[in-house]
C-alpha cells in the first residue's frame, strides 16, 4: 500500500468498506436495515467518486459524484422508505435459511472475483486498478443476495446494489464513463425504480403480500 | 441526417403525444400514423445508406451501416404492421372488458416509446447508449407485459424485469470492461465507447479483457435474446402480455438484442484470434435449439408455444453467426428477417384465434378454418413457414445454415436434426387440431386485421423464392461486416 | 424359326396334350394297386373329359364372365407351359419366348385365375379353396423358382432348352446341389399338383380339400378343361423334373431320330415317375393345412440351400 | 464443369407445363366454390397438360441434357433446371399418370364439408407442378423447395377431410416424417457440396469428397428419400396417409410421388456421387427386400382396401430400392452391363408401378364413390355392378401380381435376371448373400399374388356382403376412359418390353454407362438382355399363344360338342342355405398369412365367449415397429422433455441461479 498516493489509499479503504457493506447486506434480514445499508453504500460510492475526481482532476467525475449522492443516497432510499411505509411492510423479516452457508459462498465468490480481476488489473493504467476485483465481488455478492431473497423489496435492493458495484467499477477502474452514458444509466435506474414502485402496489393488490412465493405460478407443468 | 433524425423523432414524438392526448377514438390512428411515418423515414434512410454507403452523424454518435439499417427498416416495418394489427385487436380486447381506457393510453404511449428505444439501440454508435436503449426497451416492455394487471401478467412482468435487469447489468459491466480496454488506445474522451472507433482498433485491444468482457456482454444481452439457460423470462412475458406486444417482443426485441451481441462479437473476434467467441455463440445457439425443442413439446398455451419457438429460432441464428463465414452470416441475417416477419404474423393470427376462442389454451381452440378460413389458413401457413417448410423464406435460411453446418460443424448436425424434428412434431401436432377439425370458436365483434398476416407471409414467401438483388447485396455486405 | 423347329414344337405340344390324361390315369392305377384297390381303367381320364364336354354346362346364378373364361385361360397357360418344357427334344422355338422364370409365371397366372374364379360365385367352399391354394402357392412358387435358379446357375442360362442341353451333356459328376434341388422339387410338385401330403385329389371331404374346393362350382366343359389343365400341369411338372434331373435321352435340336428314340424313353421315365408319385402318396399321410407351410418351407429352404451349395462347392 | 448446354424446346415445354399447372391451380383458388367449373374445365386442362408433358418428355429422352438458369432463388444460387434422360423418364411417368389421374378426377371431386373444390384444385395442381419441379431441379435449393412443396401440398390434400381425427393424425405423421427426411436430404446436399458453397448439382458432380463423406452422403440420401418412399423403418406414415387422401391423390402419391424418391436416390446415387462402395449396395439391397417382405406381409393382413394398396406400395418400393442396391453393387465392381440391367429393371418397375398402382387406387376411388365403403368386409360382387371398373382392376391386379404377359412381370423378370448374374462378383460373401436375397424377392412377389387375389376377390367377386351394394353404379365416362387408358398402358408395357427398353437406353447409359440390351441380341419382339442363349422373353408371343389356345379351345369345344349353358343356384357341396356372410371375409382370407407370419404382427384379438348374445370376433393388426421403435422414441423424447421442463419451474431465484452459474462457468472457462 505504501507508495500509493493518499487518494488511492483512501479509495482502497472505501472499496473495502463497500465490500463489507455488500456482505452485511447479504446477511441482513430486515428490510429497513437493508435500505440503510444501501444508503451507506451510496455514501461510500459518492465519497470514492469524489476522491477519484479530486485525485485525478477529472472534472466530470464531480458530476458523477453529485448524481450518485442525489440518486443513491437521497432519492432511491427515500422512495424505498416511502414504499415501505405505504405498503406497511416496515417490519418485514426475510425468512432466510442458513446465512453462514451464504456467507461462505460469498467468500468463495470474492476469491473468484479477485482471481478474475487480477490479470485485468495488471493491464490497467489507473492507480486504483486493484479495486476492480472488489467491484466484481460486489456485483457477484449482490447477485447472490438477489438469489437468496424471497421478498420483492430486498430483491430490488439487491438489484440496486448490483448497480452500485457496477458504478464503482466504472469510476474506480476507468475514471468514469462518458457523461451521456452515465446520465442515461442514471435515468434508467430511476425510471426502473419508479416502475418497480408501481409494481409493488400492484403485486400487493393482487396477492396481498410482497412475498415472491406467489410469483411462481407460471411454469411448465410437471 | 434528416431521415435519421426522423426515424428517432417520430416514435418519440408519437409516444409523447399519445401519452398527452390520452385514450381517444383516434389514438390508434395516431399510433398507426406515427409508425407509418417512422417506417417511411426508415425506408428513406435505408435507401440513402444503400446508395451512399455507411453514415456517421452527430459527432459520430450515430452510425448507420448495412448491418443495422436493414434491421432499422425491418423494425420500423414490423412496428408499423403491428400497429395496424393492434387497432382492431385492442378494440376487441376493450370490448371483451380486459382493458380500460387508461391502460390503452399507456399501451399506445409505451408502444411508441418501445419502438423509439429499439431504433435508438440500432442507430447509436455508442456502446453505452446501446446499453441504455436496451434497458429502456426493457422498461417500456415491462409496462406493456403487465398491461392486463392480472396476477399472471404481473408475475411475468416481474420475472421479465428482474431477470433482464440483472442480465443487462452484466452487459453494463461488459461495456465498462470494453471501455476499460479501449480507453488506453482511444483516450477517455476519444470515443472509447464508439463502435466505429472500437472497430478500427479492435486488433490492438487486450484479448484477456475482451474475453471477459464478452462473457459479461453475452450473458447480459443473451438474456434478452432468450438464449438458454438465460431464457426463462421469455415464455412468460410472451404469453401474458397483449398479443401485439408478444409480436414485437419476438419479432423485434430479440433481434435487436442479438444485434447487440453480434456487434460485440465483431469486436471480440478482432481482438481474440481464437475460436472463443464463435464457440460460445455456437454452444449457446445449439443449447437453445435443443432445449427449446424439448420444451415445445410440453406446451398447453398457444402463445407460450410460439415463444419457445422464438427461443429455438434465436438459437439457430446465434448458431449461424457462431459458425461465421459469408454463407452462414448471410443465412443468419436472412433468418432474422424472415423469423421476425413470420413470427409476428403468427402472433397476429394467434391473437385473433385466442380472442375467438376466449382462451389461449391450445386444447380449446379448435377448427379455425371452418369458422374463419383467413385466420385458420394464416395460422397454418405461418406455422408451416416457421417450421421451415419451403417455399417460405425460413427454409431458405435454414437450408443454408444446415448445409453449411454439415460441412463445417458436422458434430452439431445430429442435434440440429433431432431438435428440428422434435420441434416440428411438437408445434405441428398442436397447431393442426387448432386449424382443422370441428370448430369451437365464436365470431368477433370487429373484423380482424388479417392484412398484416398475409402481407408478412407474402414477403416471407417471396424471400423464399426470390431475394431481390439489392436486398441480397445488402445482406452480403452486412454478412461481410459481421465477419 | 425353322420349319423343323416348328414341327418339333407342335409335336411336343401334341404329345403333352395327348399324354397328360394318360399320366393321370396311370398314377391313379398305380395308387389303386398300391392301396390294394381295384384299379380304374387306364384311359378313364379321357373318357371323363369326353363325357364332361358333352354335358350341358351349369353355371351358378351369381357367376360373372370371369368364371366362364377361367377354364380356358388356365388351359391356355398350361398349354404354353407345355410348349416350353422340353420333353422329347430341346428344339423348342417357343421356349425362346418364355424362359424358366416365365414358366413359373405361367403357373402363377393359372393359379391366380383359378383362385379368382373360385371366389367368384361367393360360396364358402370356393373362397376357402382359393385362400388355401394361394397359401400353398406363395411358398411353392418361390421354391420352384429357386430349384430352377439352381439349374440356371449351373448352366448359366434361364432358358429351359439350354439348361437341359447343358445338364444332359455335362461330365458325369456328383452335384450335391442338384440332389437338394431334386428333393425340393419333388416336394413342390406334390404340393402344386394337389397331391398328398398337401392336398388329396381323391377327396371330397370339405375340410381337407384345396383344388377340389376351387372347382366345386364347375361342370361340364369348363370342368373338363380344368381337369385337362390339371393333368397337363402334372405332366409339365413331371417333364421339368425329368429335364432337370434325368435329362439323358432328350434329343438335341430337332434331331428326328433322336426324338424317335426319346419318345419311348419319355414314356418309360413318366411311368416310373408316376409310380413313384403314387408310392409317395400311398406312404404319406395328409398334413393339416397349417402343416403345409412347414412342408413347403422345408422345400424352399432346401432349394435355397441347393443354390448355396452350388455356389460354395461347385463354382 | 461441362459446357452449358443450351435450353431446348423440351425444357421450355416442361417449364411451361409447370407454369400451366400453377396457373390452373391459381384459377381454382380464385373460384373456390365453383365445383362445375373446377371439375369440368380445370381438371381436363390439367389432364391435357399432363399428356403434353408426357409426350414432350418422351421425345426428350434421347436428347442431350439441356440446362437453364432461372432468375429466381437465392442470390448466389439461382434456380437451375436441367432436363436429361433421368428427368425426362420420370417426367414421362408423371405426365402419363398425372394425365390419367386428372381425367379421373373430373368426375371424382364432389363438394363436401372438407376443403373447398377450388382449393383442392389448387393443391392438386401445385402438387403436380412441384413434382415436376423436383424432377427438373438442378440445384439443391430448387430441389428442396420443390421437394417440400410437394410434401406440403400433398399434406393438405391428405387432410381434405380434416374433420376426421384419424385423417388429421395421418396427415401429421406424414408431414413429420417427410420433414425429417427432407432435413436428411438437405444435410446430404450439405455433404455433397464439398465445402465449396456451391449448391448447383453441376458443382456437386465435380466436387471431390474425401474419406467417409461419400458414404455419409449416400446414407443420408437413403434415409431422406427412404422416408419419402416408405422404406423400412420409416414406412409408418404411408399406410396411414395414402388411404386418408382422396383416391386420385392416393393414386398420385403412390403412383408418382413415391417415384420421385426413387428419382432422388438415383440422382444422388448415380449422378452426383463420384463412385460407389459395394457395401452401400448390400445395405440398400437388404433394406429394400426387407421392406418388400414387410410390406407384402402386412398387405395380406389388411382389411381396408386402400390400406392394402398402400402396403403393397411399400412392397414395390422395397423392390425398387433392392434393384437400386443391386445396380450399385454391380457398378461398384465395374460390371457396367449388369448394372445396366438392374437399373433398367428399376426404371421399368417404377413406370409399371406408377401405372398399375394408379389404376388400382383409382378403381378403389370408384368403388368408394359407388358404395361409400372402404372396408373389405362390406364389399363384394361389384363385378356385376361395375363391369368397367372391375375389368380394368383385373388387369391391374394381374399386373401388380407380376404375372406374364403383363408389365409387372417384365420388370421382375429383369430384376431376377440381374440377381442371377451376381455369382460373378469378386466378393464371395456377397456372392452367397445375393441368391438368398433373390429368394426373398421371389417370396415377396409370390405373396403379392396372394394379396392381390384377396383384394380383387373380396372387392369385386363373390356376392355383395351388404345390401346397399346393390345400388352401386359403374364409374362415369371420364373415369372409365382414365381407367382403360391405364389398363391399356399396363398391357402395352407388358407386351412390348423390347421397344420400351430401347427407349430407356439413354437413361440406362446415363446411369450405368452402357445400354441394358447387348447390341445384336433380341429384337422388338424378343427381349434378351445379355444373349438369347442366356435368357429371353417375348411376352407378345406368350400373349398370342395363350389367346390362340383360348380361342381355339372355345371354337373347338363349340364345334366338337356344344356351347349350352344353364343357370342354377350355386352347388356349394349341396348346402342350400348359402348367404353372403358365409364367404371368406378379408380377415379370413388373410388368416393363414397372419398365422405363418405371426411374429411380424402385433395382434390384438377380441374373442367371443359362449355366453355372448351377439358374438363378435375382431382382430386388430398392429405394426411391431411402431411399438418397438416409434413409441419408445416418442416416450424418450417425452421423458427428456419432462426433465428439460423442470428448467422452467417458476421460481425466480432458480432462474437467477441459472444466469449466475452460467456467468461463473463462462468466466471460469475464460480465465
Amino acid at each position: 500500500m505504501a507508495g500509493l498516493p493518499l487518494y488511492a489509499q483512501l479509495i482502497n479503504l472505501l472499496a473495502a468498506i463497500l465490500l463489507l457493506l455488500a456482505f452485511a447486506m447479504l446477511a441482513q434480514r430486515r428490510v429497513l436495515s437493508l435500505i440503510d445499508l444501501f444508503a451507506a453504500q451510496g455514501v461510500a460510492l459518492t465519497a470514492s467518486t469524489a476522491i477519484v475526481a479530486w485525485g485525478t482532476g477529472q472534472t466530470h467525475l464531480w458530476f458523477s459524484a453529485a448524481l450518485t449522492l442525489v440518486l443513491k443516497v437521497f432519492v432511491l432510499p427515500w422512495i424505498l422508505y416511502r414504499l415501505i411505509r405505504r405498503l406497511d411492510v416496515r417490519w418485514d423479516v426475510e425468512g432466510m435459511v442458513n446465512i453462514p452457508t451464504t456467507m461462505l459462498i460469498g467468500i468463495v465468490l470474492v476469491v473468484f472475483s479477485f482471481n478474475l480481476a487480477y490479470p485485468i488489473s495488471q493491464l490497467a493504467s489507473t492507480v486504483t486498478r486493484s479495486t476492480l476485483g472488489i467491484a466484481i465481488a460486489c456485483v457477484m455478492l449482490s447477485f447472490l443476495m438477489m438469489i437468496t431473497r424471497r421478498k420483492a423489496i430486498p430483491q430490488v435492493i439487491g438489484f440496486l446494489s448490483m448497480e452500485n458495484g457496477l458504478f464503482f467499477a466504472a469510476t474506480s477502474a476507468t475514471y468514469g464513463m462518458p457523461m451521456v452514458v452515465e446520465l442515461g444509466i442514471a435515468l434508467d435506474v430511476l425510471v426502473g425504480m419508479v416502475i418497480l414502485g408501481v409494481f409493488f402496489f400492484q403485486i400487493r393488490e393482487q396477492f396481498d403480500s410482497l412475498d415472491l412465493k406467489h410469483l411462481e405460478k407460471l411454469k411448465e407443468p410437471e | 441526417m434528416i431521415e435519421l433524425g426522423a426515424v428517432l423523432a417520430f416514435p418519440l414524438a408519437g409516444g409523447l403525444v399519445l401519452a398527452l392526448v390520452g385514450e381517444r377514438r383516434y389514438a390508434p390512428a395516431i399510433n398507426v400514423a406515427a409508425s407509418l411515418l417512422t417506417f417511411v423515414a426508415a425506408a428513406v434512410l435505408a435507401l440513402r445508406v444503400f446508395e451512399h454507403g455507411p453514415l456517421l452523424a452527430v459527432e459520430r454518435q450515430f452510425f448507420v451501416d448495412s448491418f443495422n439499417v436493414f434491421l432499422v427498416a425491418l423494425t420500423a416495418f414490423v412496428g408499423f404492421t403491428t400497429a395496424v394489427f393492434s387497432r382492431p385487436y385492442m378494440r376487441i380486447e376493450q370490448e371483451h372488458g380486459r382493458l380500460s381506457p387508461a391502460r390503452l393510453r399507456l399501451y399506445h404511449a409505451m408502444y411508441q416509446l418501445f419502438n423509439f428505444t429499439m431504433l435508438l439501440a440500432l442507430l447509436t454508435n455508442n456502446v453505452g447508449i446501446l446499453w441504455v436503449a436496451l434497458e429502456g426497451a426493457t422498461l417500456t416492455t415491462v409496462l406493456l407485459v403487465s398491461l392486463y394487471r392480472t396476477p399472471a401478467s404481473l408475475e411475468a412482468a416481474w420475472k421479465y424485469f428482474i431477470l433482464c435487469g440483472v442480465g443487462i447489468a452484466q452487459a453494463l459491466f461488459g461495456t465498462i470492461l470494453l471501455f476499460f480496454a479501449a480507453e488506453k488506445l482511444l483516450g477517455a474522451e476519444g470515443g472509447a465507447l464508439l463502435w466505429t472507433e472500437l472497430d478500427r482498433v479492435k486488433a490492438q485491444l487486450e484479448p484477456t479483457v475482451l474475453s471477459i468482457a464478452f462473457v459479461f456482454l453475452l450473458v447480459g444481452y443473451g438474456t434478452k435474446v432468450g438464449l438458454v439457460p438465460l431464457h426463462n423470462w421469455l415464455p412468460d412475458a410472451h404469453a401474458e402480455g397483449p398479443t401485439p406486444v408478444s409480436a414485437v417482443l419476438s419479432g423485434l426485441l430479440l433481434n435487436v438484442a442479438l444485434y447487440a451481441v453480434v456487434r460485440c462479437k465483431v469486436l471480440v473476434e478482432g481482438a481474440v484470434p481464437t475460436m472463443f467467441a464463435k464457440s460460445l455463440l455456437m454452444g449457446f445457439g445449439l443449447a437453445s435449439v435443443v432445449v427449446a425443442a424439448f420444451l415445445l413439446s410440453r406446451q398447453k398455451d398457444v402463445k407460450r408455444l410460439f415463444a419457445y419457438s422464438s427461443i429455438e429460432h434465436m438459437g439457430i441464428i446465434t448458431f449461424a453467426f457462431g459458425m461465421g463465414g459469408a454463407i452462414a452470416n448471410f443465412a443468419g441475417l436472412l433468418h432474422m428477417t424472415v423469423h421476425s416477419l413470420t413470427k409476428s404474423a403468427i402472433f397476429f393470427a394467434v391473437g385473433h384465434a385466442a380472442q375467438k376462442a376466449g382462451t389461449q389454451s391450445i386444447d380449446q381452440i379448435r377448427g379455425l378454418v371452418t369458422q374463419s378460413p383467413m385466420i385458420g389458413w394464416g395460422l397454418a401457413l405461418g406455422t408451416l413457414a416457421i417450421l421451415g417448410m419451403p417455399p417460405f423464406g425460413v427454409f431458405a435460411s435454414e437450408f443454408l445454415i444446415l448445409t453449411t453446418a454439415m460441412r463445417e460443424q458436422p458434430w452439431a448436425t445430429p442435434f440440429l436434426l433431432a431438435a428440428l424434428g422434435i420441434a416440428f412434431a411438437a408445434v405441428f401436432s398442436r397447431v393442426q387440431p387448432m386449424v382443422f377439425g370441428e370448430t369451437t370458436v365464436r365470431r368477433l365483434p370487429h373484423r380482424p386485421a388479417m392484412m398484416p398476416v398475409f402481407v408478412h407471409l407474402a414477403l416471407v414467401l417471396v424471400l423464399g423464392l426470390w431475394i431481390p438483388p439489392a436486398l441480397a447485396a445488402w445482406y452480403r455486405e452486412a454478412a461481410r461486416l459481421i465477419g | 424359326m425353322t420349319a423343323s423347329g416348328f414341327l418339333s414344337q407342335l409335336l411336343q405340344l401334341a404329345v403333352a396334350l395327348a399324354l397328360a390324361p394318360l399320366l393321370v390315369g396311370w398314377v391313379n392305377q398305380c395308387r389303386a394297386w398300391l392301396q390294394n384297390r381295384g384299379a380304374p381303367p387306364l384311359l378313364l381320364p379321357y373318357r371323363t373329359i369326353h363325357k364332361l364336354f358333352s354335358k350341358d354346362a351349369v353355371v351358378a346364378h351369381g357367376a360373372s364372365p370371369l368364371f366362364r373364361l377361367t377354364p380356358y385361360v388356365v388351359f391356355g397357360a398350361m398349354c404354353c407351359a407345355a410348349a416350353i418344357v422340353p420333353s422329347l427334344a430341346t428344339d423348342l422355338p417357343f421356349a425362346r419366348a418364355a424362359d424358366a422364370i416365365a414358366l413359373v409365371g405361367l403357373f402363377a397366372l393359372a393359379r391366380m385365375f383359378i383362385a379368382l374364379a373360385a371366389m367368384d360365385v361367393g360360396t364358402a367352399f370356393g373362397s376357402l379353396g382359393a385362400r388355401r391354394e394361394m397359401f400353398v402357392g406363395f411358398l411353392a412358387e418361390p421354391a420352384l423358382l429357386m430349384v430352377l435358379f439352381t439349374a440356371s446357375l449351373i448352366s448359366g442360362s434361364t432358358s429351359l432348352p439350354t439348361i437341359v442341353e447343358t445338364l444332359a451333356h455335362r461330365e458325369l459328376g456328383i452335384y450335391p446341389s442338384l440332389a437338394f434341388a431334386g428333393v425340393a422339387f419333388t416336394m413342390v410338385s406334390l404340393a402344386e399338383n394337389a397331391r398328398i401330403p398337401v392336398d388329396n385329389p381323391a377327396t371330397h371331404l370339405e375340410l381337407t380339400m384345396i383344388h377340389e374346393a376351387m372347382v366345386l362350382e364347375y361342370s361340364a366343359r369348363h370342368l373338363a378343361l380344368l381337369e385337362w389343365a390339371a393333368a397337363l400341369k402334372l405332366f409339365n411338372y413331371s417333364c421339368i423334373g425329368l429335364a432337370l434331373f434325368l435329362p439323358a435321352g432328350i434329343a438335341e435340336g430337332s434331331d428326328w431320330l433322336g426324338m424317335a428314340a426319346a419318345a419311348p424313353l419319355l414314356v418309360a421315365k413318366l411311368a416310373a415317375g408316376g409310380f413313384a408319385l403314387a408310392l409317395i402318396e400311398t406312404l404319406s399321410a395328409k398334413l393339416r393345412i397349417f402343416r403345409a407351410p412347414e412342408f413347403l418351407g422345408t422345400a424352399f429352404m432346401l432349394a435355397v440351400l441347393a443354390m448355396l451349395v452350388h455356389l460354395l462347392l461347385e463354382s | 464443369m461441362s459446357a452449358d448446354p443450351a435450353p431446348t424446346f423440351a425444357l421450355w415445354a416442361t417449364l411451361a407445363a409447370i407454369g400451366a399447372w400453377l396457373v390452373l391451380g391459381a384459377i381454382g383458388l380464385a373460384a373456390p366454390r365453383r365445383l362445375r367449373f373446377v371439375s369440368r374445365v380445370l381438371f381436363p386442362l390439367g389432364c391435357a397438360v399432363g399428356a403434353a408433358l408426357a409426350a414432350v418428355a418422351l421425345a426428350a429422352l434421347d436428347d442431350a441434357p439441356a440446362t437453364l438458369v432461372l432468375p429466381l432463388g437465392l442470390p448466389d444460387l439461382p434456380f437451375h433446371v436441367r432436363l436429361d434422360a433421368l428427368s425426362a423418364f420420370f417426367l414421362v411417368i408423371l405426365g402419363a399418370a398425372g394425365c390419367a389421374i386428372s381425367l379421373f378426377s373430373v368426375g371424382y371431386f364432389r363438394s363436401s364439408d372438407g376443403t373447398a373444390p377450388g382449393l383442392v384444385c389448387f393443391l392438386y395442381h401445385a402438387f403436380l407442378a412441384s413434382m415436376a419441379a423436383v424432377l427438373v431441379a438442378d440445384d439443391a435449393y430448387l430441389f428442396m423447395v420443390a421437394w417440400e412443396s410437394m410434401a406440403l401440398s400433398s399434406y393438405f390434400l391428405v387432410t381434405t377431410e380434416h374433420r376426421i381425427p384419424e385423417i388429421r393424425r395421418a396427415g401429421f405423421l406424414y408431414l413429420l416424417i417427410a420433414h425429417l427426411g427432407a432435413i436428411a436430404i438437405l444435410l446430404c446436399f450439405g455433404v455433397l457440396q464439398g465445402g465449396s458453397g456451391d449448391y448447383a448439382f453441376d458443382a456437386m458432380r465435380s466436387a471431390t469428397l474425401a474419406g467417409a463423406w461419400p458414404s455419409v452422403a449416400f446414407f443420408l440420401a437413403l434415409f431422406g428419400f427412404g422416408a419419402k418412399a416408405g422404406l423400412l423403418p420409416l414406412h409408418v406414415w404411408l399406410p396411414e396417409a395414402h388411404p386418408a387422401a382422396p383416391s386420385p391423390v392416393s393414386a398420385l402419391m403412390s403412383g408418382v410421388m413415391l417415384k420421385t424418391a426413387i428419382y432422388g436416390l438415383l440422382r444422388v446415387g448415380f449422378d452426383l456421387l463420384p463412385f460407389h462402395a459395394w457395401w452401400w449396395g448390400v445395405v440398400a439391397l437388404a433394406l429394400g427386400l426387407l421392406t418388400a417382405l414387410y410390406g407384402v406381409v402386412f398387405a395380406a393382413a389388411q382389411t381396408d382396401m386402400k390400406r392394402l394398396l398402400a402396403y403393397s406400395s411399400i412392397e414395390n418400393i422395397g423392390i425398387l430400392v433392392a434393384g437400386i442396391g443391386l445396380a450399385i453393387l454391380f457398378s461398384a465392381y465395374g460390371m457396367a452391363p449388369l448394372a445396366a440391367i438392374a437399373a433398367t429393371a428399376v426404371c421399368y418397375h417404377a413406370l409399371n408401378h406408377a401405372l398399375f398402382k394408379s389404376l388400382l387406387f383409382l378403381a378403389t376411388g370408384s368403388v368408394l364413390h359407388a358404395t361409400r365403403e372402404r372396408s373389405l368386409g362390406r364389399l363384394g360382387g361389384l363385378i356385376h355392378r361395375m363391369p368397367w371398373v372391375a375389368g380394368c382392376a383385373l388387369v391391374g391386379t394381374l399386373a401388380i401380381a407380376g404375372l406374364p404377359p403383363l408389365n409387372g412381370f417384365v420388370s421382375e423378370w429383369m430384376l431376377l435376371q440381374a440377381f442371377l448374374f451376381t455369382p460373378r462378383l469378386p466378393q464371395s460373401f456377397v456372392n452367397m448373400l445375393v441368391p438368398v436375397l433373390a429368394a426373398a424377392l421371389v417370396l415377396a412377389a409370390a405373396l403379392a399374388a396372394y394379396v392381390m387375389v384377396k383384394f380383387y376377390g373380396v372387392v369385386f367377386l363373390g356376392q355383395p356382403r351388404e345390401p346397399g351394394l346393390a345400388n352401386a353404379h359403374d364409374a362415369g365416362r371420364p373415369e372409365r376412359v382414365a381407367l382403360v387408358a391405364l389398363a391399356a398402358g399396363c398391357v402395352a408395357l407388358g407386351v412390348f418390353p423390347g421397344p420400351v427398353i430401347g427407349l430407356l437406353e439413354p437413361l440406362t447409359v446415363m446411369l450405368a454407362g452402357v445400354p441394358a440390351l447387348a447390341p445384336g441380341q433380341g429384337s422388338w419382339l424378343l427381349l434378351a438382355p445379355i444373349s438369347e442363349q442366356r435368357a429371353s422373353y417375348a411376352p407378345l408371343v406368350v400373349l398370342v399363344v395363350i389367346a390362340a389356345v383360348v380361342l381355339l379351345a372355345i371354337a373347338a369345344v363349340r364345334r366338337l360338342w356344344h356351347g349350352r349353358v344353364r343357370r342354377a343356384p350355386p352347388w356349394d357341396c349341396g348346402f342350400p342355405l348359402l348367404t353372403p356372410r358365409m364367404q371368406d371375409t378379408a380377415e379370413g382370407f388373410g388368416q393363414p398369412i397372419r398365422q405363418v407370419f405371426e411374429p411380424f404382427f402385433r395382434m390384438e384379438r377380441e374373442l367371443p365367449t359362449p355366453f355372448d348374445a351377439a358374438p363378435r370376433y375382431s382382430v386388430t393388426i398392429g405394426d411391431r415397429l411402431w411399438h418397438a421403435l416409434y413409441l419408445p422414441v416418442a416416450r424418450a423424447a417425452e421423458a427428456a422433455a419432462r426433465v428439460v421442463g423442470r428448467l422452467q419451474q417458476g421460481r425466480i431465484s432458480v432462474y437467477l441461479v441459472y444466469s449466475f452459474l452460467t456467468l461463473l462457468a463462462l468466466l471460469f472457462f475464460v480465465r
